[in-house]
């Protein structure tokens, strides 16, 4: 047990797993670095956020390898690599990006198994750097995760600490379905005691950052952190149960019901866009199956409606912060 | 040319009169209404894919497209489960969930039909992928026809191939049209095989109704990947007897043509004639396997007419393994 | 006014703006048939689906033809030719297929005018098949309409009936904004009365198609028919307020939340895949602003989280129904 | 080879010393931390933006990648205003809501940097599509990395425009590199040119260092497609003398590779020296341009600094035409 990055964390993840199967193979853009580069030297850069450094000096080019821009290639070969008895990892640089590869998870890796009457499974991760705050603008700051949470087929992961992101990530790879692992950029260098060998988190199961009895917030992702300082600031005057989903597919629809059964009041913080969106799948869930609980209307604190802008003002006041959970926080008590 | 064995000559007989059999009883069964869903028929290419599928063992993968019956007889599937599964039945071979378009046996190397065009092409890079990593000597075939060659994904699984000189075969198919359109409009390139080849692989062109032709090409496609060589891509040239899908009228067409190609281009007539005349099969040889598989496909779709669709809870069953 | 059928509403919304506007282009796949066909005739077959009949006559080839198999570069020319001011319809024979263009639709047309600062309209509309009923099975039948929903800067159209067909297709080639227009392929040959004239249909508006008291419906594209047949059925016993959106970005909440403030209970219904949907979304609007005027829990008729199955039965059970919408209705009313 | 005016020649200088100064300048004040967001320099590759849209009018359209600063100064995008984009600012070319990555003018047919690798290829199908419909002599010109040639998007776009025979340019830069990758790993196929062309259009391959082989060759195409004579492709060969983007160690690459372009890739001097050598311009003529440029570029950053940002109500707007 140590302190470590969010980006160590996620590394060690896929050490321990490639140590302990050698299904397990990796790929994407960049990842390695150097491939064909005047320095002669593979291995060179370890992915554009430090992710993947030593994997390739452990692993050698046949389990971990850089690939041409061609991400349809990359999905479709996990895809084909799992039907045929391999797990890969497969990256996508950017969440953005799936719209250029997007059949190959949602109408091929996503539905085989159905499709083939249960004669078939696809275990891969595919990893992803998401959301906003490093200015990057509208085409590299995406949540997304809606979109694969919608998929019948998929496994859609969203770790909120380094902690979970190791965890979660070892199941996923160990999983036997495809799985959608989504990394928030800004995290990358959080800090936190992970444990220096293997444990696998399972899907489907809340974490409770925070107890309480006066509020339920459900927050996803990067967005946990912010939800767990506003319990932080108001303990003593509000008492909010923080909810973790860690996975938006399969959700932890149980342990979101009980709190606000426990609490009658719902909050829920999401990065993603508004629309049909994972925050209001959760407030649909509340209305569904708790409605009696709820005194007061749910409240969604999400950006609005728009791409995310490229200018730092704005992209401050795009995502949800503190400030604006607080806000929500103080209105369904009052409502 | 290769001296091929009575075995050979034989087992290419019976798997391209199963495939013209199955297709031509399901042109029947269709028109009847007795067969749900969308269905494409391989009627016409039937030396295609049994030219390529008789170098690979069940180890070797294939991807294959929404024309993919053919794909999956020469591929060794069980003809009666892919009639059952043509009928959406529970014992079908994808019980019944997949129909015409997503046909698949991952026990026999075939990793479906598809209904995405162009999507068929990445798998089988994955497949490659596969061997490539485990160092088998396996080998990997995309199929896709001459129009799904306009598709992104089919460029990018050429050059990644090359790249990672994967043990691939790009088995193309030439049969003319993509749906109403004629590959001399959808073609901008000089031909298939100049572009194909310009993305730094070995690239020939075959008569597709041709079973000796296309066998010899893609026997040294697969023995070029097995040996380490990398991909290759085989353009088979042949042409679409039906519509593009059953219930298509073919108002783009000449229906003149497709006569002609009945009476000249069929890979069967070729065959029969070619071995007859050079003394290597008796006619009565290929008389008995046209009687036994004309039975084989009536019992199949006599079996698969009877079968039990599936039961209301399969509905909600195999979409993940765990959840 | 004559009785036409949806597929003939299509035709007519489409030559009426050709007609009427020089910029209008029209191009995809098939669209116009017999391009290098041994026929040598153009214009032979009008669309897998006969929408376009008669067009390529009328218009010729320099404003409707026929692509490659090319979806990323037929989307990305409707919106570069928007950009350099055209007005392009284009075809994506099924929805399904987004998977191999999303990026052109999502990060491209959708995004160019908040990421040029509003220096740039982007004019076009996407027409596509969607729906299960044909026995199409998984990667021909989908819905899908949640994930372009999802997206900031895209509209989406779902008409249920030829009459809308018209009018609304007529106001998304008038639209200045990129339109998603979505035709369930069950209902071109439904028959209606339809003016022979241009006509549009606000973005936005809902119609009540039953006007009722004591359960709201809101009902989606193709379910719009079978909420109303429901609200026929029960007429004496449950009157229903049946709402179809008609678009589901933009949405009209402001109907659906009057309605739900009258009749204090809700069903919704949707064929697309039910999580992150346009039925939980309906569902969280509601729970949002007309809490209090929920007597009993919304329910949610939409298919399982399962992919599209090729059998006829499974299918039939998979897609929303007369009777699991008339159980969901008298559930509301006994809870 | 085309004597070209002075006029012409001081023009090219311009953009290309526009360019550098503007990059450079970049570079500085993002190391310095003032400049937000990712930035890519196109730092190397002056001349051929410049060649390129020297042949081009407002009203031919370009279509852009995340390396945009450099096609946008040659199209003629306003320098001041460029600079308020990049600061995200709110009188910058996309009042600061698009930054470098999508900074555009479509006033000036600058489509837009694109932070999608590829995505440009299919706009700028459909800017001559547009040109095509309306029977103007437009162009269009999609430029594009190495690496970039790698996606569907852009083969889809090669065959697409043969088959419409569209006016449009390839204009593919290959600086060697995509991110930390080289090309001799990425690219399966002999050369670009080669695999262009076989796409069914003419394709060459000149120094993209020397403004004068870029601009003819450039102007090949354009008068080509301006006749109706159908796309073409152009592949500028430089380099990236920069890293990815800017704070990328370039750990992959030789950096002594870097010292040795700047020594003998340099676009700048290499028109220079040859300008002064055949007498076509004066030094004093290029050193006074020098001066106005970096006057011009200094104030734009001091104004671009002091600028206001975006209102808190221009979040939400400009989503849509209406709502
Ligand atoms: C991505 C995608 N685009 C379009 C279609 C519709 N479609 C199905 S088959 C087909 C034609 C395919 O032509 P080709 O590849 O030549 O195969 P063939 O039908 O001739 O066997 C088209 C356009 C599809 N299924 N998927
Ligand atoms: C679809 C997509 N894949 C990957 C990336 C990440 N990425 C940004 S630039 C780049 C390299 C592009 O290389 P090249 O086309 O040669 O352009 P250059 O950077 O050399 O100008 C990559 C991989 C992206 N932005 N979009
Ligand atoms: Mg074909
Ligand atoms: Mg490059």
């Amino acid at each position: 047990m140590s302190k470590k990055s969010f980006r160590h964390a996620i590394t060690e993840a896929i050490r321990h797993e490639m140590e302990r199967d050698p299904r397990v193979i990796f790929f994407g853009e960049d990842i390695v670095g150097g491939f064909g580069g005047s320095a002669n030297k593979r291995g060179a850069s370890g992915g554009i956020m430090g992710t993947t450094v030593g994997l390739y000096e452990q692993f050698g080019e046949k389990r971990i390898f850089d690939t041409p821009i061609s991400e349809s290639a990359i999905m479709g070969a996990a895809a084909g690599a799992a039907l045929t008895g391999l797990r890969p990892i497969a990256e996508l640089m950017f969440a953005d990006f799936l719209g250029v590869c997007f059949d190959q998870i949602f109408n091929q890796a996503a539905k085989f198994r159905y499709m083939f009457g249960g004669n078939a499974k696809t275990p891969m991760v595919i990893r992803m750097m998401t959301g906003a705050g490093f200015g990057a603008a509208a085409q590299h700051s995406q949540a997304l995760w809606p979109i694969f949470t919608h998929i019948p087929g998929l496994k859609v992961v969203l770790p909120s600490n380094p902690y979970d992101a190791k965890g979660l990530l070892i199941q996923a790879i160990r999983d036997d379905d495809p799985v959608i692992f989504m990394e928030h950029k800004v995290m990358y260098d959080d800090m936190m005691e992970v444990p220096d060998g293997p444990y696998a988190i399972p899907f489907g199961e809340a974490n409770v950052t925070r107890a309480g009895d006066d509020v339920t917030v459900v927050a996803f992702g990067r967005m946990v952190q912010f939800a767990n300082k506003v319990a932080d600031k108001l303990a003593g005057k509000i008492s909010l149960d923080v909810i973790d989903p860690r996975t938006t597919s399969p959700m932890d629809t149980e342990t979101i019901i009980e709190s606000v059964e426990h609490t009658g009041r719902l909050v829920v913080v999401d990065e993603a866009y508004p629309l049909c969106s994972t925050a209001s799948e959760v407030i649909s869930i509340v209305a569904e199956h708790a409605l009696k609980a709820l005194k007061t209307a749910p409240v969604k604190v999400t950006p609005p409606h728009t791409p995310v802008p490229a200018a730092p003002g704005l992209e401050a006041l795009y995502v949800p912060s503190v400030e604006t959970i607080e806000k929500a926080v103080l209105k369904v008590m009052a409502g | 040319m290769v001296e091929l064995s009575q075995t050979v000559l034989l087992k290419a007989y019976r798997l391209m009169r199963t495939i013209r059999e199955f297709e031509s009883r399901v042109a029947v069964e269709f028109e009847a209404g007795t067969v749900p869903g969308f269905t494409h028929l391989y009627l016409g290419q039937e030396a295609i894919a049994t030219g390529v599928c008789m170098h690979l063992t069940d180890a070797d993968a294939i991807s294959s497209t929404h024309r993919g019956h053919g794909h999956c007889i020469a591929k060794g599937c069980d003809v009666k489960k892919m009639m059952l599964e043509l009928y959406c039945k529970r014992d079908g071979l994808c019980k019944g969930k997949g129909g015409s378009m997503h046909i698949a046996d991952i026990s026999k190397g075939m990793l479906g039909a598809n209904a995405i065009v162009g999507a068929g092409a990445p798998l089988a890079v994955g497949a490659a992928l596969t061997a490539r990593t485990l160092g088998t000597p396996n080998v990997a075939v995309a199929f896709g026809g001459d129009g799904a060659t306009n598709q992104g994904t089919v460029f990018e699984s050429m050059n990644f191939a090359v790249v990672l000189r994967l043990p691939l075969i790009f088995a193309v198919e030439n049969n003319g049209y993509g749906e109403h359109t004629g590959i001399s409009y959808h073609l901008g390139a000089k031909d298939l095989v100049t572009r194909s080849a310009a993305f730094g692989m070995p690239a020939e062109e075959v008569d597709g109704t041709d079973f000796f032709a296309v066998y010899e090409a893609a026997g040294r496609a697969v023995a070029r990947a097995r040996a380490g060589g990398g991909p290759s891509t085989v353009v088979s040239v042949a042409a679409r007897w039906r519509g593009h899908f059953e219930g298509d009228p073919q108002t783009y067409r000449d229906l003149a043509e497709i006569k002609e190609l009945r009476k000249h281009k069929d890979c069967l007539k070729k065959f029969r004639q070619r071995v007859i005349a050079d003394g290597s099969l008796k006619a009565e040889q290929l008389d008995a396997i046209d009687a036994e598989v004309a039975q084989l496909i009536d019992a199949a779709v006599n079996e698969a007419k009877a079968a039990p669709p599936p039961a209301p809870e399969d509905l909600t069953t195999d979409v993940y393994v765990s959840y």
